[in-house]
């Protein structure tokens, strides 16, 4: 089996990662320092690629209790809510669009679980890419980049939105301690650099999957 | 005792002519009908002051460079009265044929302005496309590296190309129609048109009805609202198109830099302005408010061609509108169901270049009652006969 | 960055987020003669005031949905489904 | 010699500030931090700062503030910046503008001797005949021309700027008495609330205000004079969480929606707000009079500033012209700096007896009564001031001095609330312009509506802030009679040709008073006609001047001469903090190859958002590869729609102008998109992949406006059809060349027979666990197969693909590549070969379209289309061998006209020759017709049309 690569392969390169293979993905473990990216994840912020987790689209009328199959309690979500378990997140966009996000390899037994879908089903995996804000710094971030208001108090943990980034488009999810950004993988490398150009001058730094595990879990779940 | 550049008068209860809109089509129109036609007994309507919409908005570019036949020859027309203009007027229309660049910045839009340079070549019109160190050489401020988004790969150049004082065209043309007898009413709206059995009766304003036979609107971006009142309905969407000025400098830049890509133009006055223009706003707008949006993206996209204008700063944005018709070309038509009425809209972007010979060949259509071979292609219902102009080929900014 | 449309789905957004298509049109029936096709491809009510429109939220939800805007301001205006047209008319 | 003080008899001298330094124009210039330049530049004795634009005339500090074009100056190469609101540093260098060879001696003051001379309007009325004039005086005008330079070396580009955006409930614009009143009663609701002013301390005008606070909403204030009330307001809300504050912040728009848009140090600030309260202030009236421009001629406020803030007196001896009591304050600031008072020359005929006219009195300061300013002297500085009656007439006495305070009331500042809400009204009881009738969710406060005393602006700020942390309306509040300033009796008219109405531009009454003669009797007409309020300070500083005397001189009530509309900035703002950086131009799009082009040296092209492979080596050779061996392309730009649903056909039916039903499983089929205007918009192949399930490929550029399209189509039609856009989760492959069976099969288990995988066929296959769809089309002309697959395995299936194919001689190769080969074989591409006024009949495509359908987009204009004599064609042509190539676009000409154009040309690397695709009249597009290619140079070449592809002819390499 061939190896699947992150639409961020060529950022790895250029900031020389440590790598490590997830699912069949090679993914940065961490930028070359992990103290010292804990140190900014503690104390700043971190953006780190997740962009190897599962991702399922819904789409249509019967969107919803599509996503019920898959993720337990989904149809009840409010537009613009999510609901998370351990392993998976959904997400729904609007009264007929749900986006699932899951474990780096856990697509297929979502997918199993929905043998004739009756929505138009898409395994977004590849096509998206996804990275996780982490640290306390992150608004300060956020608020160069998007023209949406992310304040914690309007748009509160466990809520998601579709907005640009840098005029990429992009679906953001907050949770109590990160903002994961879902976006096209052709615009992968391009978000990033926008995000690091601002992100510099507040101690953002790049890190990997040892420093930022994947998480969807609300602090207080 | 100072001479005035106009009068004002009493409104007649009945003129010969009434024309609709006291921009520089509307003037122009008015003058040429007292000056080539002898016809003097004219009312111009205006509903706020004379230039006041796009001939006082736009960015005061001219340039005869266009992409079809029809285009080319209307525009180069137009571009040799403003060359005598200001002898004729007697007035200083600053006019400036400094040359005018159009970027390309993708094979796509230099394959259209190569095509442009062959057909301005083929019928007379000084125009050619230069390689990026040719541009350099006359810009050397302007960066043609790989390290733009978009790098420069050539230019259209048209050398008649130039700025003018556009607020005195305006002036001048009103001096002129009024030397000649013409009436110009400011702050006169316009109400109804008159129709009896498809001929033209009269116009009704808010100072009163005016009784005429021949009517002619040219108001530009309010071109829909008034022909709804002759039942007339056209192919056209009104959107704003935004400008800013600098404060001024020292003049540096010497020649009209335009770019498709970008979406800008720019050149310098004499004051040392520079001027700046963009294109249209996505979605259609009466309103006349300006954004912030704009300055951003404007400033974003001119520093790709000019790093050394970051510390340049912007002292005033405005707005002006733009009747935009689908193939990017003018409509100056008579009208078949209403006789007596005339159509001049349609003008987009280029309004302001095509005045003189907007007004020259509109003046010959009213007073001759039929459509000169010049305009032949420009008729309103030219889009249901799907005949259309091929302007829209061109770019999407063509400042 | 100017005025904020709203979005059925997402709410009130830049307009920059937006894609406007055209003012609102039936479409002619397959056998309307040539003239009731032409208009219908060219000929605009390009109404000064408050006229429906087809807007698509490009940056956001991806969604189609018709607004009555106000022309000469942009304020006030009401965002829709289309599905919802027939019951507003 | 320094003019700094060391106490003042009123007030404690703060001289904390620690001292650096500073060069203008090459001399040293001793400062303190929190200096601006101009403080600095005052404090040094320093007169004259800058040249007026038109006449050169010396000019000084004027109100310190930053709202006249006086203190324009050009800072470290950055040219038209305020030295009113730059902050001293150390070491800065400071230049002067427009002036020759030097700011005190400079040549080009001669201009201003010329006035009287020079008809009005001057420059529309000469230089034009005879008409070969023109363009050398142009010439020597835009030699002249300008204020500050433009650093072509570009040496401070590198200054780092962000956008940044704010949501506050509340944003208040303006940290004065009223800002900080309403600020206070906000928080106390729970709001959020920001707070800008531009000043780097809170307190507005409060700050050099001695007046005591009798009243006050916040009674800790009362007693306390003005100064210490506001610093103390200040202080208190300096630490409440809910409340942020922007100092030294430069507002300069206020946009729909209550967008207010602010320069903050390096940061562009955009705050959308709930609501927005502007509490922006007033600035005091311009005085018009004989030689009103001199160096040493200051406003009330701006003097008062450079006492109380920075600690300095501004000259020696001072003469205070006033229309209201606030001339007496500032009388008794420069007093008790130790400036000597020659005269307090008031316009009423008393005083009201106020506290501060009897200090002034009991100081024996002489006060002339119901007498103005007619005249300055001097030339370089003030040195004498004539005043005489207010009707004009005699000028009564004069006064030696280097300083003269006008303290002529007050003008709102209305920019921010005039932009783009109409005009302002002349409120005849106030004696000022407002604005009345702001929209929803904007309220203004303070001197903004006309002065009023320390009381009135915090009760009215704080009912302010309460009314929209509340949501309520704007209050309506009056002012008491003794706060209004008649606005009139100041302006005499003394027949001198030096009142200037606007120093921006340099247009004087007198000029104005012509140009209304002379028609230009609107306030607009007449603004575009002189120039006046159109220079740096945008209005700011006359606007109002010009609406009072446009009034007294043409007999319109100051109803109808009001001013226009205020347009943004406020402020000049620099194009680098309007841009930020560099990727806000637009994100880049990038297949997952991309790292892989790049290491094997790749030349990119641009294709909307995408960079694309252009070519890697000489496209002549990469299209060799293709004929003789195999090559490889990244493909993954174009687009890939998945379609399905229990009405797809009748969808696609609808949709597209071919027909799909026959269109069985593993078969693949060429096809054409059109608009309901019939124009040929789009190609791309259409497969059904399996059953029920087609897949649509489309071109790069139209990826997503396709999909777009199908999502109008869906929601407005009545379809059961499910639409995936793939496009960016499949990337794709084309090898292509006579070597690529081999190759393939290779590697990849499928019968790649012409038997088992035809040509328009497609198959699907597993490669390494990677899942391929194959689709055997032959864009290039030669035998190819286009591979999809996931996007996450395109940088490791193009290394195998690499990798596996050297020993096959395998390249790579790019888009330039591509055209050459497709021309080979007359294929066309929409955008390319086509323009928005194409007909596929014209464009050679008619084939694709299977009009017996009910209905289909752009079914009628299709039947004109095809009823209607063909004009024009788009025909494959070919040179002959050794004539040159033209470029792309080049005319097609015949009798001396353009009749057409060339859209692609380019040299054969196959037969030796040219090629290319042509537009041509009807009559010269028949196989084997000749028409004439003329290059820009001139030169012509005879090109002749062919009736099939240049290369392979009958598509036997293709299908076999």
């Amino acid at each position: 089996m061939l190896i699947k690569n992150s639409p961020l392969s060529g950022i790895y390169r250029r900031h020389s990662a440590n790598t490590v293979e997830v699912s069949g993905w090679l993914m940065a473990d961490d930028f070359g320092n992990p103290e010292k990216e804990q140190k900014h994840l503690q104390e700043q912020c971190v953006i780190a690629d997740w962009s190897h987790l599962g991702k399922i689209s819904l789409s249509g009328a019967k969107a919803s209790s599509d996503a019920e199959k898959m993720i337990k309690g989904a149809s009840k979500i409010k537009v613009l809510n999510t609901l998370s378990d351990q392993t998976s997140v959904a997400f729904r966009l609007t009264q007929n669009d749900y986006l699932l996000l899951t474990g780096s390899g856990n697509e297929e037994s979502l997918l199993d679980k929905l043998k004739k879908p009756q929505s138009t089903l898409i395994n977004q995996t590849g096509a998206m890419g996804c990275f996780a804000l982490g640290g306390a710094r992150r608004d300060e971030v956020l608020e160069r980049s998007t023209a949406v208001d992310l304040r914690r108090d309007r748009v509160t943990a466990g809520s998601v939105l579709q907005s640009t980034l840098h005029t990429v488009s992009c679906t953001i999810y907050r949770t109590e301690d990160l903002d994961i950004l879902v976006h096209s993988r052709t615009f992968s490398e391009s978000l990033f650099d926008a995000l690091m150009d601002v992100g510099i001058g507040v101690g953002m730094i790049p890190t990997g999957l040892s420093v930022l595990p994947v998480s969807f879990n609300k602090e207080d779940a | 005792m100072t001479e005035r550049m106009w009068n004002n008068h009493e409104m007649r209860s009945s003129y010969d002519v009434v024309i609709i809109g006291g921009g520089a089509h509307g003037l122009a129109t008015a003058y040429y009908l007292a000056k080539n036609h002898g016809i003097t007994n004219i009312a111009v309507i205006e509903q706020k002051f004379i230039g006041y919409g796009g001939s006082g908005r736009n960015t005061a570019i001219l340039r005869s460079n266009y992409r079809t036949e029809e285009g080319i020859l209307f525009y180069d027309q137009s571009l040799k009265l403003y060359e005598d203009l200001a002898q004729e007027l007697d007035y200083n229309l600053m006019f400036s044929q400094q040359g005018h660049f159009t970027l390309g910045h993708s094979t796509a839009s230099m394959q259209a302005l190569t095509t442009r340079a062959a057909y301005n070549r083929a019928l007379g019109v000084n125009s050619t496309i230069l390689d990026p160190p040719e541009i350099k050489k006359m810009l050397p401020e302007i960066d043609i590296s790989n390290h733009p988004r978009y790098p420069i790969m050539g230019a259209l150049y048209h050398p008649p190309g130039g700025i003018i004082r556009h607020d005195a065209v305006v002036w001048s043309y009103a001096r002129g129609a009024d030397q000649r007898g013409v009436h110009i009413h400011q702050l006169t709206e316009v109400q109804d048109i008159l129709v009896e059995n498809g001929e033209v009766r009269g116009v009704k304003t808010n100072r009163g009805t005016i009784h005429c036979k021949q009517v002619v609107s040219c108001v530009a971006g309010w071109s829909s609202e008034i022909c709804k009142m002759v039942g007339i309905k056209l192919p056209l969407v009104t959107h704003p198109l935004q400008a800013l000025v600098t404060t001024d400098y020292k003049p540096w830049l010497h020649h009209v830099v335009v770019s498709s890509t970008l979406h800008i133009y720019l050149s310098q006055t004499d004051r040392g302005e520079l001027v700046c223009g963009n294109g249209i706003d996505h979605y259609p707008h009466y309103g006349m408010r300006s954004t912030l949006g704009f300055l951003e993206s404007y400033a974003a996209h001119l520093l790709e061609l000019f790093p050394i204008l970051h510390n340049v700063t912007v002292q005033r944005q405005w707005a002006g509108l733009c009747d935009m018709t689908p193939d990017y070309s003018p409509i100056i038509s008579m009208v078949d169901d209403v006789d007596g009425f005339y159509i001049n809209c349609g003008w987009g972007t280029w309004g302001f270049k095509g005045s003189p010979a907007s007004g020259w060949n509109t003046a010959q259509m009213v007073a001759e009652r039929k459509t000169p071979d010049m305009i032949a292609a420009f008729r309103h219902d030219r889009y249901v006969k799907n005949r259309l102009v091929g302007e829209k080929a061109a770019a999407s900014v063509g400042n | 960055m100017s005025f904020q449309l709203n979005c059925p789905n997402c709410g009130k957004r830049a307009v920059s987020e937006f894609s406007f298509k055209c003012e609102y049109m039936e479409r002619p029936e397959a056998d309307a003669d040539f003239k009731e096709w032409g208009d219908y491809i060219f000929l605009r009510e390009n109404k000064k005031g408050t006229q429906t429109e087809w807007w698509f939220h490009r940056s956001g939800c991806q969604s189609w949905f018709l607004v009555e805007r106000d022309t000469t301001n942009n304020t006030d205006h009401k965002s829709f489904w289309y599905k919802d047209l027939k019951q507003k008319k | 010699m320094s003019r700094r003080i060391d106490s003042h008899e009123f007030y404690e001298v703060d001289k904390s500030g620690k001292e650096i330094s500073f060069l203008f124009d090459g001399s040293v210039v001793w400062a303190r931090e929190g200096d601006t330049i101009s403080s600095a530049l005052v404090a040094s004795g320093r007169k004259i700062v800058s040249r007026s634009f038109k006449y050169h005339r010396p000019r000084g500090i004027y109100d310190a503030d930053g709202y006249g074009p006086e203190s324009l100056v050009t800072v470290d190469d950055e040219p038209n910046l305020l030295a009113d609101r730059v902050l001293a540093r150390n070491g800065m260098d400071v230049r002067s503008q427009n002036n020759w060879p030097s700011l005190d001696f400079d040549l080009a003051e001669i201009n201003d001797v010329f006035v009287p001379f020079l008809p009005n309007g001057f420059y529309y009325k000469m230089f034009h005949k005879p008409k070969w004039l023109w363009p050398i005086a142009e010439k020597q005008i835009r030699k002249v021309a300008g204020l500050g330079s433009i650093d072509t070396a570009g040496r401070h580009n590198s200054r780092r700027y962000e956008k940044r955006y704010r949501f506050p409930d509340i944003c208040i614009v303006g940290g004065g008495p009223s800002g900080l009143a309403a600020a206070k009663a906000a928080l106390g609701e729970g709001k959020q609330v920001l707070l800008l002013d531009d000043h780097p301390e809170l307190g507005g005008h409060s700050l050099h205000s001695l007046a005591r606070i009798q009243e006050s909403p916040f009674s800790e204030l009362e007693g306390l004079s003005e100064h210490e009330g506001i610093r103390k307001l200040a202080a208190e809300l300096q630490d409440n969480p809910n409340l942020e504050i922007m100092s030294g912040a430069m507002v300069f728009g206020v946009y729909e929606d209550n967008l207010v848009a602010a320069q903050w140090g390096n940061d562009l600030m955009k705050i959308r707000a709930d609501k927005v309260i502007l509490a922006t202030g007033a600035s005091d009236r311009h005085l018009v009079f004989d030689n009103n421009d001199r160096p040493g001629i200051m406003t009330a406020r701006g003097v008062e500033r450079l006492i109380m803030v920075h600690g300095i007196a501004p000259a020696e001896e001072a003469v205070v012209v006033t229309t209201h009591d606030g001339g007496y304050h500032t009388a008794l600031l420069l007093h008790g700096a130790g400036v000597k008072l020659k005269a307090v020359v008031d316009s009423r005929a008393s005083g009201t007896e106020g506290v501060f006219e009897k200090q002034l009195e009991d100081l024996n300061i002489p006060i002339y009564r119901e007498m103005t300013a007619h005249r300055a002297h001097g030339r370089k500085k003030l040195q004498r001031v004539d005043v005489g009656p207010v009707k004009g007439g005699e000028s009564f006495q004069s006064f030696d001095c280097d300083l003269l305070v006008t303290a002529v009331g007050l003008m709102p500042r209305l920019n921010l609330l005039s932009m783009g809400r109409g005009r302002p009204e002349w409120d005849a009881e106030r004696q000022v312009l407002r604005i009345m009738n702001l929209p929803e969710d904007m309220y203004s406060v303070g001197e903004v509506e006309g002065p009023a005393d320390i009381s009135s602006l915090l009760q009215q700020g704080m009912e302010t802030g309460l009314a929209a942390a509340k949501g309520n309306e704007q209050p309506k509040f009056n002012r008491k009679p003794e706060e209004n300033i008649e606005a009139l009796p100041a302006d005499i008219e003394s027949g001198g040709d030096h009142h200037f109405i606007c120093k921006c531009m340099d247009v004087t009454r007198k000029e104005a008073c012509m140009s209304i003669d002379e028609g230009f009797d609107q306030v607009e007409s007449l603004k575009r006609y002189t120039s006046l309020g159109m220079g740096p300070c945008q209005g700011k500083s006359c606007h109002e001047a010009v609406a009072r005397l446009a009034a007294l001189d043409t007999g319109l009530t100051e109803s109808d001469a009001v001013p226009t509309t205020m347009r943004p900035p406020a402020f000049p703002v620099s194009f680098g903090l309007l841009s930020g950086r560099a990727h806000h131009l637009g994100p880049i799009r990038r297949t997952p190859m991309h790292h892989c082009h790049i290491d094997l040296g790749v030349k990119f092209l641009d294709a909307g958002a995408w960079k694309r492979p252009d070519s890697y080596m000489d496209p002549q050779q990469e299209a060799l590869y293709v004929r003789k061996g195999v090559a490889m392309i990244d493909v993954s730009t174009l687009g890939k729609i998945e379609l399905s649903g229990p009405d797809v056909i009748e969808f696609m039916h609808f949709m597209l102008p071919g027909k799909f039903a026959k269109l069985d499983v593993g078969r693949t089929r060429y096809a054409i998109m059109i608009g309901e205007d019939g124009i040929l918009f789009e190609d791309g192949t259409i497969s059904q992949i399996e059953k029920g399930k087609y897949y649509i490929s489309t071109t790069t550029g139209n990826q997503d406006a396709i999909y777009t399209l199908f999502q109008w189509w869906l929601t407005t039609g009545d379809y059961d059809v499910q639409v995936k856009n793939l496009s960016a989760g499949i990337s794709g492959v084309n090898i292509t060349g006579p070597k690529v069976r081999e190759f393939l099969s290779s590697i990849i288990d499928l019968d790649f027979s012409n038997e088992a995988f035809p040509y328009m066929h497609n198959r699907q296959a597993t490669l390494e666990g990677v899942p391929l769809n194959l689709f055997r089309i032959g864009f290039t002309g030669e035998l190819g197969y286009e591979i999809h697959f996931p996007s996450e395995f395109g940088e490791s299936l193009w290394n195998y693909f690499m990798e596996k194919g050297e020993p096959f001689g395998l390249k790579p190769f790019g888009v330039e590549t591509q055209r050459i080969l497709r021309l080979e074989k007359g294929h066309l591409i929409p955008g390319a070969d086509t323009d928005a006024l194409s007909n596929p009949y014209e464009a050679g495509v008619g084939f694709a379209i299977k009009d017996d359908k009910e209905d289909f987009i752009g079914k009628a204009f299709l039947a004109e289309f095809k009823q209607r004599e063909i004009e024009n064609r788009l025909v494959p042509y070919k040179l002959q061998e050794g004539d040159a190539i033209p470029i792309d676009g080049v005319a097609v000409i015949a009798d001396g006209k353009p009749v057409g154009r060339v859209t692609s040309s380019r040299m054969s690397p196959t037969l030796g020759y040219g090629i290319g695709m042509a537009w041509v009249p009807a009559g010269s597009s028949e196989a084997g017709n000749h028409f004439n290619i003329r290059s820009l140079d001139g030169t012509n070449v005879i090109a002749t049309v062919l009736d099939h592809a240049a290369y392979d002819p009958e598509g036997q390499i293709l299908k076999s």
